[in-house]
């Protein structure tokens, strides 16, 4: 019984990260003692908190079986228009937020609506809408950030809640704890999967599939919108080129923790050892001064490194599997 | 899919009068005729109301930038076909640039060997990566992201960054040569490598056996094609096409310039999806279509040279590019469906 | 009994075909109807003009004496016609009891799912169909056969009033066939209206009440009572003549010396002490239940899998078999494949392709060029002496019909002058007239000198096709019946070697 | 707010309209490109406009590749010049790449200056004028190593180590800091951080590991700059001192309040008003100087310092006027200096 709850624990797909993550955390904490203080573990995590809800964004769409390359766009259009609204119009902070978080679930529903009707590839739908949000943010700002950022804002970035804990966490949680629901014991998380799972299947057993893929995109532009404003208060400023360099990161962690990219198969706590994956490499380059022109080289080789020890993981588990059938 | 649509007319393999209508009806449906019809329709527009639109000069840059951008389209095509895709091929492109610019400049190599030189590498770095997704087992995804970032690294690291400008004097000459009054050479390149190519996938064995590992990998499997091989291949070819890209680039630019395709390469990712799947390039690999990325890139770059002589204020070029593309899908989808209905009739 | 659906003076056009033309049947309550015809009648297009993918140019579909046009399955679904369809439509990473009920999960997109009352209700179903699997297994760890049972549960839980069943025994054993029979009638007994399609006549005679039988889109005969037909009046019906009658020609004595010879086999799959031996002009038969190891068998034999000991001999020589490209072009052994759609074929391809995809490499001449025509000529013949039913050499395969695209998928090897070619359930979803053909074709080629390996769980398609059948059953060999076509002692002889283990 | 700077260039206009006598209907269609969006150049817009107007300019526009892509770059000035435009001040998107298109428009009878950054010699530009992008480094470390006390251990983040002028800044850095021979140490280099995210991830997770190892800061690069300001005023470390670069508010205010204790100020109105004076006048037929006063750099010997100050809590509220007057001291030698005209 207890090797196969051990083997039951190793089948789940966030197992590997996991491990990874908790390896890694060993290994850089006993080089360097400063990793484990509790202003670097604050700084970790807001890293983690928004990165997370960038790549839960991108989760849902994988989901579907889709892709979503205007998710960057978004987030850095409705970061621009949250500050814009505050510092041009004077608009109250908490319904900026709710603007931002509208304008997010609005294109987002666009997106889906188009892909859904017309049956066009997502992957080209999305392409345009990038090009689209980024070139409203452009209009908007001339490349000009907006500095109004209100200090409520930028205490919610800055600081903790207790101890290492920043407030960014509390938005992350809210997100992942409500998606990982959504996935497993919601109607709409579970007609999501199904689509990705087997299209022909759902639309053959009457799942409407328009709304659905409207959803799953609705979603996706509320966690983006929600990602760009986190990224606004925890960089203090309205910059437009919020969101240029989610695109690859957002696919990277949901893949690292396990999400097939033909759909129906994600995992919410992979994921997010994806994210914490991705973010102690990004430290770990830094708190080892790494010349900055190898650094790329050991970043790419830390990827297939982690890659790597959870395909051996995979691969073991299921040497072991039949070796027990 | 057991329909009985198709159900034959003849016992027989089909004959030449009855498969006529069919053939024009397919030939009107494809999407390659969708976008030489956009493509047309635009030009015209541009053509009258922009005067700038059809000088010598105009189609130069037009025919060159057309050229660049289906080649790295080509590059990425090459992959998609396996199902597969190469976030590396800017990395890729701008490391054997910078490679070709240490050959013949560095090492003084002629230009007859560089090049090959060149193309060898990219071929090499996309072998690479296809042998580790085969070997593995891991989505290609992953493994040209973590690639880009090696590639990428290791090309800065051993440049560190700094440009070869002291190029041949034949490769800037070929960059702005002109052939049949103002059509870039680098277009012409461009158009052999499209014979090239639409030779390989129609016309050969490897060809088919790419299409067929691309569509089905396990039925090839099943049936002789060695699929890890052919796999590999389509990466080695990716990277050799997307060092040719690199090349042309160098000859655009008289110099190899580590910067040519952004950080990380990452800024040859766009034109490099973009003409593909608008061409009918199907991302989940086994159709492919070469014309369609010519024309698809034609698309893209006939639009945005439209958009920016029109003096739309630039800030807002990027959200009237990309409300383009969408009118432009959603009219093609338009008459696919209108054909359709009309051919079904 | 009355009349729940009914079809009126349907027609439907294809560009260039008339898939159904004035097509009449009618489905009354307690009554199991059976719809048949050879690939291509028109069946498939029938089920989907009711189902509403499919909308007639002319005639009507009356529910309840009352005209409907449904837009969608899930309308149909909604007034009590619900399908079973040839395809798998289950998500394999949900639940049986998710799957069953995946359209009933909850009120409205945001509500919660009830899981224990998902998985209850769907037990119930599954109680139905004396299935015993627990709902909450995850649909990828099923049998082919339990899916298509879970498929049936999913249509009954919609509480149909009419079901209308594509070959629901196409993947099913006989003891599972019957279970379903076993069913039905009692569905039958409850009022429930079924629309039986199958090519297997045996069971349409064992479960069905009427027919109706289409042939080239029309009407042979609507709505008839089952009742006073013989198998061969049904059969002339559907193919037009009368069935004929396997007699073939005696074949030469096989070569002695074997053209594939396994000694102590084992493979990383499992496979142990396989002792195996085929000749030229030669059916071997490779009989066992669902998960026996055949088709694994073959694929390891084919270098797919790992070779972990014992000897393979091609033609008396030890060889090692690296990958299937090895097999075949170094080897000469073709394996045509159970799962056509997944292995067999390229769906996306044209016929051209799937059948040239074996001789390109032949056919290649320098620089690795190859020519449409060149290739056309090569397989052009074998297309045509297989009739296979196609506009054109370009057509995309995955439009033709199952037969035709099985004949295909075994003309490739034909192209190809295989010298021994493994047969993996050749008739699965092919009509009569295909199925005779493939027998009679299987038999031409032994006749011939190719070794052959047949590997099917349909009985009677072994009896009738094979020479000697060796039995196999959890991965290793059991024993070996010489076949002399006696259908009684030979199936026993079988039971017994599989038995055996059981006892043992 | 942004509106300081403008108003600035505005008054400078003031002072200038009496030295630069406005020449009416000139063919001049200069047309001022940066290498992408960035906020850096937001004052060439104005500097554009005043100088079409004073200068009696066809055009003075303002133009922006959408995006900071070396091929966007080429594509909008080649369109430009397709839209008749003859004079160009370009900001190289590759110090060596961007020379292609220029000797484009120099073939179809353009000319340009590279302004704010250089070309690399051989080039076709005219000359450049700017920042010399190493000297500004340098001298900022300088004022760093100054403000440091003379000795102690400095971190450096910079930009994407594609732009050649990374690498240029890190030895120039460098080199500042071997001069004090021993006494001061650059400890890290952080490079590849031009996007917020990235900076604020790399920086912070600097400071919060290696705070007590490190005594200054000098960034060379915008976002590096606004991120760095932003961490040390978040930990509310004054101890580290920072030198930035450019004239965004979270750098200035950082200056008034401790935090930062200075930053290497460019000079970009000036650069796109005195740029366009002078391209008109080459095109009315001014010829240029072989033998002026030329200054050399690691990119070019043909370079015209656009002037760079040094601006610390002391000047934060006064710099415009010091680019004011360097800018009308540029403008009123300029013609004397470097061209001759008929």
């Amino acid at each position: 019984m207890d090797k196969r709850f051990g083997m039951q624990l190793l089948d789940n797909d966030w197992a590997g990260p996991a491990l990874i993550s908790l390896a890694a955390i060993l290994v850089i904490s006993a080089l360097q003692p400063s990793f484990l203080t509790p202003f670097n573990i604050l700084v970790l995590l807001s890293a983690i908190a928004v990165n997370m809800v960038i790549a839960l964004g991108q989760l849902v769409i994988v989901g579907v079986g889709q892709m979503n390359l205007a998710l960057g766009s978004l987030g850095g259009l409705v970061g621009v228009c949250f500050v814009g609204a505050i510092e041009v119009l004077g608009v109250p902070t908490p319904l900026a937020v709710l603007m931002g978080l509208s304008i997010g679930v609005l294109a987002g529903m666009a997106n889906g609506y188009v892909i859904a009707r017309t049956g066009i590839s997502a992957f080209i739908i999305t392409l345009a809408s990038l090009q689209i949000f980024k070139g409203i943010n452009l209009g908007i700002t001339k490349a000009q950030p907006f500095y109004g950022v209100p200090d409520v804002v930028k205490q919610f970035g800055n600081t903790a809640v207790i101890g290492p804990i920043p407030w960014l966490i509390a938005p992350m949680l809210i997100a992942a704890l409500g998606l990982w629901y959504l996935f497993r014991r919601l109607r709409i998380g579970r007609y999501i999967l199904s689509m990705g799972g087997n299209r022909q299947a759902a639309e053959l057993s009457g799942i409407d599939t328009v709304g659905t893929v409207i959803w799953a995109h609705a979603i996706s532009g509320l966690l983006a919108a929600a990602a760009g404003m986190m990224l606004v208060a925890r960089l203090q400023i309205g910059q437009p080129t919020i969101g240029d360099d989610w695109l690859i990161s957002s696919f990277a962690a949901p893949v690292i923790g396990g999400a097939a990219l033909s759909g129906g198969h994600v995992s919410v706590a992979g994921t997010f050892f994806g994210v914490v994956i991705i973010a102690i490499i990004t430290q770990a380059l830094v708190l080892f001064s790494i010349d900055p022109f190898v650094v790329q080289i050991v970043l790419g080789s830390l990827i297939l490194w982690a890659v790597g020890i959870n395909r051996f993981r995979e691969w073991r588990f299921a040497k072991m599997a039949t070796a027990g059938a | 899919m057991s329909s009985v649509v198709t159900e034959p007319l003849t016992e027989n393999t089909g004959t030449g009068e009855q498969e006529r209508l069919p053939v024009l009806l397919r030939l009107l449906l494809s999407n390659e005729f969708g976008l030489l019809a956009l493509i047309v329709v635009a030009a015209a527009i541009f053509a009258t109301a922009l005067p700038g639109f059809t000088s010598p000069f105009s189609l130069f840059t037009l025919s060159r930038q057309i050229g660049i951008d289906t080649m790295i389209g080509l590059a990425m095509m090459a992959v998609i076909v396996s199902g597969g895709l190469d976030l590396s091929v800017g990395a890729i492109g701008a490391s054997s640039a910078m490679a070709f610019g240490y050959f013949a400049e560095r090492l003084g190599l002629p230009l007859a060997a560089a090049i090959p030189f060149t193309l060898a590498l990219g071929a090499l770095l996309g072998g690479i990566n296809g042998a580790v997704v085969v070997r593995s087992g891991v989505h290609s995804f992953i493994i040209t992201l973590a690639s880009m970032s090696i590639f990428f690294g290791v090309m800065i690291y051993l440049t560190k960054a700094q440009a070869f400008n002291g190029l041949p004097a034949d490769v800037t000459a070929f960059g702005r040569m002109k052939v049949l009054g103002s059509v870039s050479a680098l277009l012409v390149v461009t158009l052999a490598v499209c014979g090239g190519l639409t030779v390989l996938y129609r016309l050969t064995r490897l060809g088919r056996e790419i299409l067929a590992a691309g569509a089905n990998p396990r039925a090839a499997e099943l049936s002789g094609v060695p699929v890890g091989r052919t796999v590999i291949i389509c990466h080695m070819l990716t990277g050799a096409l997307a060092a040719l890209a690199g090349l042309m680039l160098t000859a655009r630019t008289g110099a190899a310039v580590p910067s040519m395709a952004g950080h990380l390469g990452q800024d040859w990712l766009l034109p490099a999806f973009l003409a593909p799947v608008l061409g009918g390039t199907l991302l989940t690999g086994g159709r492919v279509s070469v014309i369609g990325t010519l024309l698809g890139a034609t698309f893209v770059t006939v639009i945005t040279s439209g958009l920016l002589l029109m003096r739309v204020s630039e800030f807002w070029v990027q959200a009237f590019l990309g409300f383009m593309l969408l009118a432009a899908v959603l009219i093609d989808r338009a008459r696919h469906t209108i054909l359709k209905a009309r051919g079904m009739v | 009994m009355g009349s729940l659906l009914e079809i009126r003076h349907v027609s439907k056009s294809f560009p260039g075909v008339k898939a159904l033309d004035d097509v009449a049947m009618t489905l009354a309550t307690s009554c199991v109807h059976a719809l048949l015809g050879e690939n291509g009648a028109g069946k498939s297009t029938l089920i989907k003009i009711i189902t509403g993918l499919q909308h007639p140019d002319s005639g009507e579909v009356l529910l309840d004496g009352s005209p409907v046009r449904f837009n969608s399955p899930r309308e149909a679904a909604a007034r009590g016609i619900a399908v079973v369809h040839q395809e798998r439509n289950l998500v394999p990473r949900f639940s049986v009891g998710e799957n069953i009920m995946l359209d009933r999960l909850g009120a409205g997109s945001l509500s919660r799912i009830d899981f224990v009352a998902i998985h209850d209700e769907a037990a119930h179903w599954l109680r139905l169909l004396d299935l015993d699997i627990d709902p909450k297994t995850p649909v990828s760890r099923l049998s082919v056969a339990q899916m298509q049972l879970v498929e049936i549960g999913k249509a009954l839980s919609l509480k149909s009033r009419a079901l209308l069943l594509d070959e629901p025994t196409a993947s099913l054993t006989p003891a599972e066939s019957d279970a379903l029979f076993g069913i039905i009638r009692k569905l039958r007994a409850d009022g429930v209206a079924i629309l039986f399609v199958s090519h297997k006549l045996e069971e349409v005679f064992q479960i069905c009440d009427t027919v109706t039988v289409l042939r080239d889109g029309h009407n042979v005969c609507d709505s008839v009572p089952l009742a006073g037909l013989g198998r061969q009046d049904v059969v002339t019906m559907m193919i037009g003549r009368a069935e004929r009658i396997s007699s073939r020609a005696p074949r030469p004595k096989p070569a002695t010396t074997p053209y594939l010879e396994l000694r102590g086999f084992s493979s990383a799959l499992g496979h142990r002490e396989i002792d195996l031996a085929v000749r030229p002009g030669e059916i071997v038969g490779l009989y066992g239940l669902v998960g026996a190891g055949r088709s694994e068998l073959a694929k390891s034999v084919l270098g797919l899998y790992r070779q972990t000991g014992g000897e393979i001999k091609i033609a008396n020589t030890s060889v090692h078999i690296r990958s299937v490209a090895d097999a075949l072009h170094h080897h000469g052994i073709g394996y045509v494949s159970e799962d056509r759609k997944g292995e067999g074929l390229i769906l996306m391809h044209s016929v051209l392709d799937n059948a040239g995809i074996t001789v390109w490499r032949r056919l290649a001449g320098r620089l690795g060029l190859l020519r449409g025509r060149t290739v056309a000529r090569a397989v052009g013949p074998v297309i045509e002496r297989l009739e296979v039913k196609t506009p054109s050499l370009q057509q995309t395969i995955g439009n033709l019909s199952g037969g035709n695209q099985q004949k295909v998928s075994v003309a490739k090897w034909i192209a190809a002058g295989v010298k021994l070619l493994i047969v993996d359930e050749p008739s699965v979803g092919i009509d009569i007239k295909t199925k005779a053909y493939l027998h009679d074709l299987i038999h031409e080629l032994a006749t011939g000198g190719t070794a052959v390996i047949l590997i099917t769980s349909d009985m009677p398609e072994m009896i009738d096709v094979a020479d000697r059948i060796v039995v196999m059953d959890g991965y290793r060999i059991k024993g070996e019946v010489e076949n002399d076509r006696n259908y009684d002692r030979v199936s026993q002889a079988i039971m017994a070697h599989i038995h055996a283990r059981k006892a043992a | 707010m942004r509106t300081s700077l403008i108003k600035g260039g505005l008054a400078a206009v003031a002072a200038l309209m009496l030295v630069a006598p406005a020449v009416a209907g000139s063919d001049t269609k200069v047309a001022l490109v940066p290498g992408g969006p960035h906020p850096y150049f937001g004052a060439w817009e104005q500097a554009g406009k005043d100088a079409m107007k004073d200068f009696g300019l066809a055009a003075g526009d303002y133009r922006v590749p959408q995006k900071w892509e070396l091929a966007q770059q080429s594509q909008l000035l080649e369109s430009l010049l397709t839209q008749g435009y003859n004079s160009f001040l370009i900001f190289p998107g590759d110090a060596v790449g961007t020379n292609a298109v220029v000797q484009e428009i120099v073939d179809n009878k353009g000319m340009a200056i590279a302004t704010a950054g250089c070309l690399k010699d051989p080039t076709p530009a005219l000359f450049c004028m700017g920042t010399d992008t190493g000297n500004s480094a340098y001298l900022g470390t300088k004022q760093l190593i100054k403000a440091m006390g003379g000795k102690g251990r400095i971190a450096h983040f910079t930009g994407f180590l594609v732009d050649p002028n990374t690498q240029l800044r890190i030895d120039a850095v460098k080199k500042a800091a071997d001069e004090t021979n021993g006494a001061v140490t650059v400890v890290q280099v952080i490079a590849d951080i031009d996007a917020p995210q990235p900076a604020e991830e790399k920086i912070n997770a600097y400071l919060a590991a290696h705070a007590n190892d490190v005594d200054g800061i000098v960034t060379t690069a915008w976002v590096p700059a606004v991120t760095a300001a932003n961490s040390l005023r978040k930990i509310g470390d004054k101890r580290i001192k920072m030198v930035g670069i450019d004239h965004d508010e979270v750098v200035l205010k950082a200056i008034k309040d401790g935090f930062v204790n200075g930053t290497m100020l460019q000079n970009p109105y000036g650069q796109g008003y005195i740029g366009s004076y002078v391209l008109n006048k080459l095109r009315s037929g001014c010829k240029l100087k072989e033998d002026a006063p030329w200054k050399s750099n690691a990119l070019t010997k043909k370079f015209v310092d656009s002037g760079t100050v040094f601006v610390d809590a002391g000047q934060v509220d006064t710099y415009v006027d010091a680019m004011r007057g360097i800018t009308k001291t540029i403008l009123a030698n300029f013609e004397k200096d470097y061209m001759t005209c008929s």
